[in-house]
């Protein structure tokens, strides 16, 4: 039997505050994730448009996680409250669609918690790994 | 059939026109056959009295007209209003769509608008005509010598099979009674299609969202998108497109459609009517609307001027992304 | 505190609806109790017993009985936990036990009173049998 | 002429599929009927009108022409051309098979659009008289006899039999293989029901609907007409109508950069969106008043004034149906003085 | 397209040590755009500084990417550079190859294949980025202080200090607010007027002070540095500045029967009354609703009486516009209403009273000149019942009470009892508690001595009922702790009623475009990091309009706020942060949605006319950004539905290249 090779790409959005701090935490504190990971810095986690999520799933990405501050403590006070919203409702949107829920994530991630956004990482990067390709929203076109 | 004759509105119509209270009229005009009725701008009296209709098959929602026809036209304008209607009109006053002073709002009853495909389905085709009677719709068609009688409540519209409410949210003045809000089976298909499996979920939405030829009628009809620009037309938005070359595509249009209107939708049905191929598009604006209303308490888009629509609001202890599921699992 | 009737809690904090673990140990409700005097364990000891699945001594309790059901501890508690609700529901636990009929067809005789409405009586008896 | 038993279909069915890839109307499960691919279990449906019109056959709705890499100052171009495949489409209505004559003046005439031009090499017409027009059909009023469908070969269908007449050498070559399963009969169940058609035609409530006012040379008759404004005083403006038609052919060419590679293709274009005919300057037709009109101008007078005289409208009706607003050519051309 | 150099950093070890730097500079070089890549031991230091200036010369880059630490670290130093050698310092992005790729994975392979991929999408992000500049706008340098209690009062004399003119607006006839109404003050019991009247007399003397009593705010518009601010004077029918407070006319004035609000109506004034006698402003204020001149034209003694001739019953509300740099929130609290509590039977009996009344009850200038005598028959209480968390901590129904803990109830009813068992041995009091917060300086030790000195009875358990019977009140409670009911016979009951914001508070946050929190208290920037200042730029926030304070607190976070609108109001210009909203008008509908997200009020509407896409004109609402009061959150950008709001530096369109660069 061939090993599986399988490598997901996972695309996450951090907010520059929290959570892309808390990245650079994990780094500081050399606590490792997989390298399949790759981030994106926008200010704030409601920044994060839909249409990006999509994007990344149709480009040939396997999972998307936004992270942000937590509750309360948004930099902007509020940002990440609508984030809750708007992924809550689009997260269910796409299961709704019978899109794979483990393929998205919104978690919050405050930039003393670098142990959480590793364990963070590495839960999701397994989950996807499990369901393995993104099959259901991808654009096959970009798989030529 | 409904209740309030023709006559009442186009005499209603007809006497603020004369009076000069309005210069124009946005009414139902007559079409080639007795169900083929298009919204039309009356601007004098005879054309009123000899095109005006009213009748089972006046299901459009003329509520989107306003943003370019209160532009357009000097003075006011009379628009007639169905309770499902007005939940639009107050939305787009939300949303300053058009000035409230430019339009002289009269609200009509409906029992319930006829579906022409429900009514072939049980007549045939070749209809060459219609009679409204209060059996029934009694139908003529070229191939049958009898007429067949088709009850309202088998041709009624899905939409109105699970009418959401027959008040009036807004009107200058109003024909007859505006009637209640009402308790409505309308979240069962959503229901049935959370039950699915995700793999039959998947199955079936790709079965639907495959036939859509992208013809944009169900956001061109669409009460909630007004944009300037629409993203899907725009390349720099990222997401301009004008063929579904690949089922993401497909996904992304109507995922994207649906979200933007998401807590702005009222939920009149439009999008469902006009789809040249069926898709049931109303089932993704109820899954959004159904959403809404469990993890952030009730809310109907337009009942009211100026309320704050969900996905522009939030409460500190608002569900989070994650429990989404499991409330639902362990139901 | 730990015991076995965790099951037989939760059941009575479902068929309640109450959440008990909301009471902040103020003892409104057992200031406002107008049985006060009558019961052994007194409305916030209701709640935390129930919270703390203490259940046999208040279900072995004629304080059970004391409550007039007047709700005054429902209007009054700040937290909104409704004691009361709790009450009636260890009542229906302690009812739906075999053979734990609070009143039985024979008591009946000797609750006749001239200043008891009848019917009073009657829905004693049928509230508080099987 | 030919015929074989309806006993004997699904063996037409399979014994045409062997060579070809055979498409036949079926349910697009909801309630409407689309060309559907033939395989075993994919039931024939009596249907008279597909929602979409065979045109997705020729000229689909998307369309990839190459795909081609940059590299620095490198272009590396790959052939990615699909359209080799034999097939056949089996019940084209009379109206639909017209609309291939209208579609191939345009793209086979010089420049040749290669892609078209191979698919029509590869595919072969099967029609289907139309027994029962719906009220909405106006074929006659182009001229068209829906109980004399053109096509490869052309069929009617009766209770028991279908009957079957070779018009062209493709036609011909496709009936031969059909030889076993099929029989020689004379032409009399074919005309009666061509009667019965007739019949029906003369019933029709647009039949009194004619082109006298529109044809090559009426441009400034039409084109400053007061009507356009109240005909698409409520237009949407959406692509119902024209992604219906049969006819309809404009197309945009657009790009899509997958990321390794961009892939040219080309889609069905509306004239009813607003970014129709954008081009580096702006939008030739800002408004939907224009926008509607070039769709109407163009099938009523613009065409058949490069056509000799042909319209590029077969009357199939799709447009009456599916408009959101129930605004179409014949209330166009009724308005503009088109009935007798 | 942009001409972009590359420059990868190794960081000593640290990023060289598992990416390959070479082969990363080597693999951006294909890269669309990019005409220069290199890599260097220590990009930050200042010979790596000097190998990004020279390429930037040398191959006239317009853009940069530098391959290196996080960009929190030193994104900054970055910009710097390019600024230095000429270019916008906007152009410059930076792909964290350090924290978040080499010191997160283990093999040269991964780190470098990650390093590659987080290269090109910086690279495509600047292929797309634009020059940036920041605004600037001038600061008015004046501040608006709303409010005039101990909250006001300081930070209105803290920034009247540092130089600045400060404005007081207060709805009452003066200022002092509600410690003006207190008697003793905890934990040191010193008295509230001592302290407070002689800050009342520095602000009615501090020649940067100006004071609008009986005044209040009509309209706000404008933004940080520059608002525009309309006060709506009160007519007070007596000319201030040529009244003396000498106070003849209340004297005689005949309407005499009008509640007192300052003793909250448990004793009367005049229809022309001072409130108090240290108010400041000391002058005259005449109650329309109560003056027989005013409503009927019959009277005009007041006007006799005055030698100053100050009265003027012709007065007119007076409109007062005036610019302003900065606008500090005092709003302050109020008890809430006792109508919902009748288990008290507050309604049914004048001898159940509130905190704040208790107050007026024992104050030397009280109705009762300090003599603790109960309001129904003024005989002195022997028996006197204190509740607390009375409406506080209240989750049961939010038109009842509150859900928070007042927080001051705790320590003033310590102070209450504690006093009157001090003046009145013989008198049995009683506090009923939930739980006894005091946390504090001083604090606990106080309360404790309310209870081991002074012999205060403190019973965990609330009162349940309290029944006026004859001249007793019959209380009802628990004492849970000995697990009894109490029954006592008390003469007063005192409850500690839960405190609110002030009911001007709502409409002012909407004028101000300042968010608040469910229960109308203002929302601080930051609960940690920022808790004197509103998210929305330049307004600051003083006292118990934030949540519940005492008067230690209270007066610290005026004097944080003061300082903050100082810092403020020294500046000559404001410069923003360029990364903010911005709005395309074509294609803006003006539907709101984007100003009902924004947390800073920073987005507006305005009618412009418009070619609509078919020729004709249109008068169309669209949105207008102020960049001076954006912090670039980008909520707007997605809440906007066609896209029309977009963000700078963090454009849709770039945000889509990282994510197709990352996929590819």
């Amino acid at each position: 039997m061939q090993v599986n090779e399988y490598k997901p790409l996972i695309v996450a959005f951090c907010c520059n505050w929290c959570s892309y701090a808390g990245a650079d935490l994990a780094g500081n504190n050399r606590l490792a994730y997989p390298a399949d990971v790759k981030i994106i810095r926008v200010p704030c986690s409601c920044r994060v448009n839909p249409m990006f999520i999509l994007r990344a799933f149709q480009r040939g990405a396997d999972g998307v996680i936004i992270c942000g501050c937590h509750p309360g403590d948004c930099h902007y006070t509020s940002g990440n409250y609508y984030t809750r919203r708007r992924m809550a409702l689009l997260f269910s949107m796409l299961d709704y669609l019978g899109i794979e829920r483990e393929r998205t994530r919104l978690e919050w991630v405050s930039a003393a918690e670098g142990a959480k956004f590793a364990a963070t990482m590495n839960d999701f990067v397994e989950k996807v790994t499990a369901l393995g390709e993104n099959k259901r929203l991808e654009d096959l076109r970009c798989k030529r | 059939m409904q209740k309030i004759t023709r006559d009442v509105l186009v005499n209603k119509a007809v006497s603020l026109l004369e009076a000069g209270e309005v210069k124009a009229v946005l009414g139902w005009g007559k079409g080639e056959f007795s169900y083929d009725v298009t919204p039309t701008v009356f601007e004098s009296a005879d054309e009123l009295r000899e095109n005006f209709v009213w009748n089972d098959f006046c299901g459009a929602n003329f509520s989107k007209y306003l943003v370019s026809k209160t532009r357009k036209i000097q003075g006011k304008i009379l628009v007639f209003l169905k309770p499902c209607d007005t939940y639009s009109f107050n939305q787009l006053l939300t949303e300053h769509r058009f000035d409230r002073e430019k339009v002289y709002a009269v609200g009509v009853p409906c029992e319930g608008m006829a579906d022409i495909a429900k009514v072939k389905a049980l007549a045939g085709d070749g209809i060459s005509a219609i009679d409204f009677t209060d059996a029934g719709l009694v139908v003529t068609t070229l191939y049958d010598d009898e007429p067949k009688t088709i009850t309202y409540a088998d041709a009624l519209a899905e939409r109105c099979v699970n009418c959401k409410s027959k008040k009036h949210v807004a009107y200058d003045e109003l024909l007859g009674e505006s009637g209640e809000v009402l308790e409505s089976a309308r979240f069962d298909e959503v229901e049935k299609i959370e039950a699915m499996t995700a793999d039959e979920r998947f199955a079936f939405w790709q079965g639907e969202l495959s036939r859509c030829i992208r013809c944009n009628a169900c956001r061109d009809v669409c009460p909630a998108c007004t944009c300037e620009k629409c993203v899907f037309d725009n390349p720099n938005s990222g997401a301009e497109n004008k063929a579904p070359a690949t089922s993401f595509e497909e996904q992304m249009f109507h995922i994207i459609r649906a979200f933007h209107v998401a807590g702005r939708c009222t939920d009149c049905g439009e999008c469902s009517r006009v789809c040249p191929q069926n898709i049931p598009l109303h089932l993704l604006n109820r899954k959004f609307i159904r959403d809404i209303d469990n993890f952030y308490g009730e809310y109907q888009a337009g009942a009211e001027v100026g309320s704050r629509a969900p996905l522009v609001d939030y409460n500190l202890d608002d569900l989070e992304a994650s429990d989404v599921f499991d409330r639902r699992d362990t139901e | 505190m730990h015991n076995d009737n965790t099951r037989l809690t939760q059941e009575i904090i479902r068929a309640s609806g109450v959440n008990p673990s909301k009471c902040m140990k103020c003892g409104k409700c057992s200031a406002t109790c107008p049985a006060y005097d009558e019961m052994e364990y007194h409305p916030h000891q209701f709640v935390y017993m129930v919270e703390s699945g203490d259940l046999e001594p208040l279900m072995n309790s004629k304080s059970l009985y004391k409550c007039l059901s007047c709700f005054a501890c429902i209007d009054r508690c700040p937290r909104g936990v409704e004691p009361a609700k709790l009450v009636e529901a260890v009542r229906f636990a302690v009812i739906r036990q075999q053979g734990a009929d609070h009143m039985t067809p024979d008591d009946v005789p000797a609750k006749l009173n001239e200043d008891i409405p009848q019917q009073a009586i009657v829905s004693a008896f049928r509230k508080y049998r099987k | 002429m030919r015929k074989f038993s309806l006993s004997v279909l699904s063996e037409v069915f399979a014994e045409i599929a062997k060579n070809a890839t055979l498409y036949i109307p079926a349910t697009d499960n909801a309630g409407g009927a689309k060309f559907t691919k033939w395989a075993e279990g994919v039931e024939y449906l009596e249907t008279l009108n597909t929602v979409k019109s065979p045109k997705d056959f020729f000229f689909p709705h998307t369309e990839d022409l190459m795909e081609f890499k940059v590299t620095g100052k490198n272009i590396e171009l790959f052939d990615i051309r699909e359209e080799s495949e034999d097939f056949v489409v089996f019940g084209v209505r009379a109206c639909d098979v017209k609309s291939f004559d209208i579609l191939d003046r345009v793209f086979l005439v010089d420049p040749v659009d290669t892609y078209y031009a191979s698919r029509r090499e590869h595919g072969v017409i099967i029609s289907l008289a139309c027994t029962r027009p719906a009220e909405t059909c106006f074929c006659g009023t182009f001229d068209i006899d829906p109980a004399t469908p053109a096509g490869d070969i052309s069929a009617w269908k009766t209770e028991d039999s279908i009957y079957l007449e070779a018009n062209t050498a493709k036609g011909e070559a496709l009936l031969a293989k059909l030889d076993v399963l099929t029989e020689e009969c004379d032409t009399e169940a074919v005309e009666t029901q061509q009667e019965k058609i007739r019949k029906i035609m003369d019933k029709l409530p647009l039949k009194d609907l004619t082109t006298d006012s529109f044809g090559g040379g009426k441009t400034l008759d039409l084109f400053n007409s007061e009507k356009w404004a109240e005909l698409s005083e409520s237009c949407l403006g959406c692509g119902t109508c024209t992604f219906v038609c049969p006819t309809c052919q404009c197309y945009d060419i657009k790009d899509f950069n997958t990321g390794n590679g961009v892939i040219r293709y080309r889609c069905w274009d509306s004239c009813m969106f607003s970014e129709f005919t954008k081009m580096a300057h702006g939008n030739s037709r800002l408004s939907q008043l224009e926008r509607f009109r070039q769709r109407f101008m163009h099938k009523l007078v613009y065409y058949p004034e490069n056509n000799e005289g042909i319209f590029s409208c077969v009357g199939c009706g799709r447009c009456l149906s599916k408009c959101p607003i129930s605004m179409n050519i014949v209330k166009v051309m009724k308005a503009l003085g088109g009935e007798k | 397209m942009q001409r972009i150099g590359v420059f990868v950093c190794w960081c000593g070890s640290n990023i060289a040590g598992t990416v390959d730097v070479h082969t990363v500079a080597e693999a951006l070089k294909s890269e669309p755009g990019v005409v220069f890549s290199t890599d260097y031991q220590y990009m930050c230091s200042q010979a790596g500084q000097d190998i990004i200036k020279n390429a930037i010369k040398e191959h006239n880059l317009t853009g940069i990417v530098v391959c290196s630490c996080s960009p929190r670290m030193h994104e900054a130093t970055f910009r710097k550079t390019a600024a230095a050698a000429g270019i916008n310092p906007y152009m410059v992005e930076i792909a964290n190859i350090r924290e978040q790729c080499s010191w997160v994975h283990k093999d040269m392979q991964t780190g470098t294949e990650k390093a590659i991929i987080l290269g090109k999408a910086a690279v495509a992000k600047v292929n797309l980025n634009t020059p940036l500049t920041p605004g600037e706008s001038p600061v008015t340098k004046r501040a608006l202080v709303i409010g005039g209690g101990i909250a006001g009062i300081q930070t209105a004399l803290d920034i009247a200090d540092a130089g600045f003119p400060v404005d007081i607006v207060e709805t009452k006839p003066t200022i002092g607010g509600k410690m003006a109404q207190l008697d003793k003050t905890f934990p040191t019991l010193d008295c509230a007027a001592c302290i407070l009247t002689p800050k009342m007399v520095d602000v009615a003397q501090n020649e940067n002070i100006r004071i609008f009593s009986y005044s209040e705010v009509q309209e706000i518009k404008g933004f940080v540095g520059n608002f525009d601010v309309t006060i709506k004077k009160r007519a007070r029918f007596v000319k201030e500045e040529i009244c003396t407070g000498c106070g003849a006319c209340v004297e005689k004035c005949p309407m005499k029967k009008i509640p007192n609000e300052f003793n909250l109506g448990m004793d009367n004034r005049h229809a022309i009354y001072i409130p108090f006698a240290q108010a400041v402003p000391k002058v005259a204020t005449i109650d329309p609703n109560a003056c027989n001149m005013l409503k009927k034209g019959k009277c005009g003694i007041c006007s006799k009486v005055c030698s100053a001739g100050a009265i003027d019953y012709t007065q007119k509300d007076e409109f007062i516009s005036e610019k302003y740099g900065a606008i500090v929130v005092a709003t302050g609290f109020n008890p809430i209403s006792m109508e919902k509590f009748d288990e008290y039977a507050y309604s049914q009996s004048k001898d159940v009273i509130t905190s704040l009344e208790f107050e007026r009850l024992t104050n030397a200038a009280g109705p009762t000149a300090g003599k603790l005598l109960r309001p129904s028959d003024l005989k002195h209480p022997h028996t006197i019942v204190f509740v607390q968390c009375v409406g506080s901590r209240c989750a049961a129904c939010a038109e009842k009470g509150k859900e928070y803990c007042s927080k001051i109830c705790c320590m003033y009813t310590a102070k209450h009892a504690m006093l009157v068992r001090d003046k009145y041995p013989d008198t049995e009091v009683y506090v009923f508690y939930i739980d006894v917060r005091t946390p504090g300086k001083n604090f606990d030790e106080f309360y404790r001595r309310a209870v081991e000195e002074y012999g205060v009875k403190y019973v965990k358990g609330m009162v349940g009922k309290v029944t006026p019977e004859g001249d007793k009140l019959k209380v009802q409670a628990s004492d849970l702790i000995a697990n009894k009911q109490l029954h006592i016979d008390a003469d007063l009951v005192v409850l500690a009623a839960a405190i609110e914001p002030d009911k001007s508070a709502r409409p002012l946050a909407t004028m101000l475009t300042a968010s608040m929190d469910t229960n109308d208290f203002f929302t601080e920037a930051h609960p940690k990091l920022r808790p004197v200042e509103s998210p929305t730029a330049g307004v600051f926030l003083s006292g118990a309009c934030q949540g519940p304070k005492d008067i230690p607190e209270t007066v610290s976070q005026a004097s944080a706020a003061a300082s903050k609108v100082i810092g403020l109001l020294v500046k000559d210009k404001l410069t923003g942060n360029p990364c903010v909203a911005s709005p395309n008008e074509l294609m803006c509908n003006g539907c709101s949605t984007c100003e009902r997200v924004c947390p800073y009020g920073a987005i507006t509407y305005e009618d412009k006319e418009f070619m609509m896409p078919d020729r004709s004109k249109a008068i169309r609402r669209v949105a207008q950004v102020n960049p001076a009061v954006c912090q670039g959150c980008g909520a707007c950008t997605v809440a906007c539905m066609s896209g029309a709001m977009d963000l700078r530096g963090f454009m849709g369109s770039q945000i889509i290249a990282e994510v197709d660069a990352i996929c590819k």
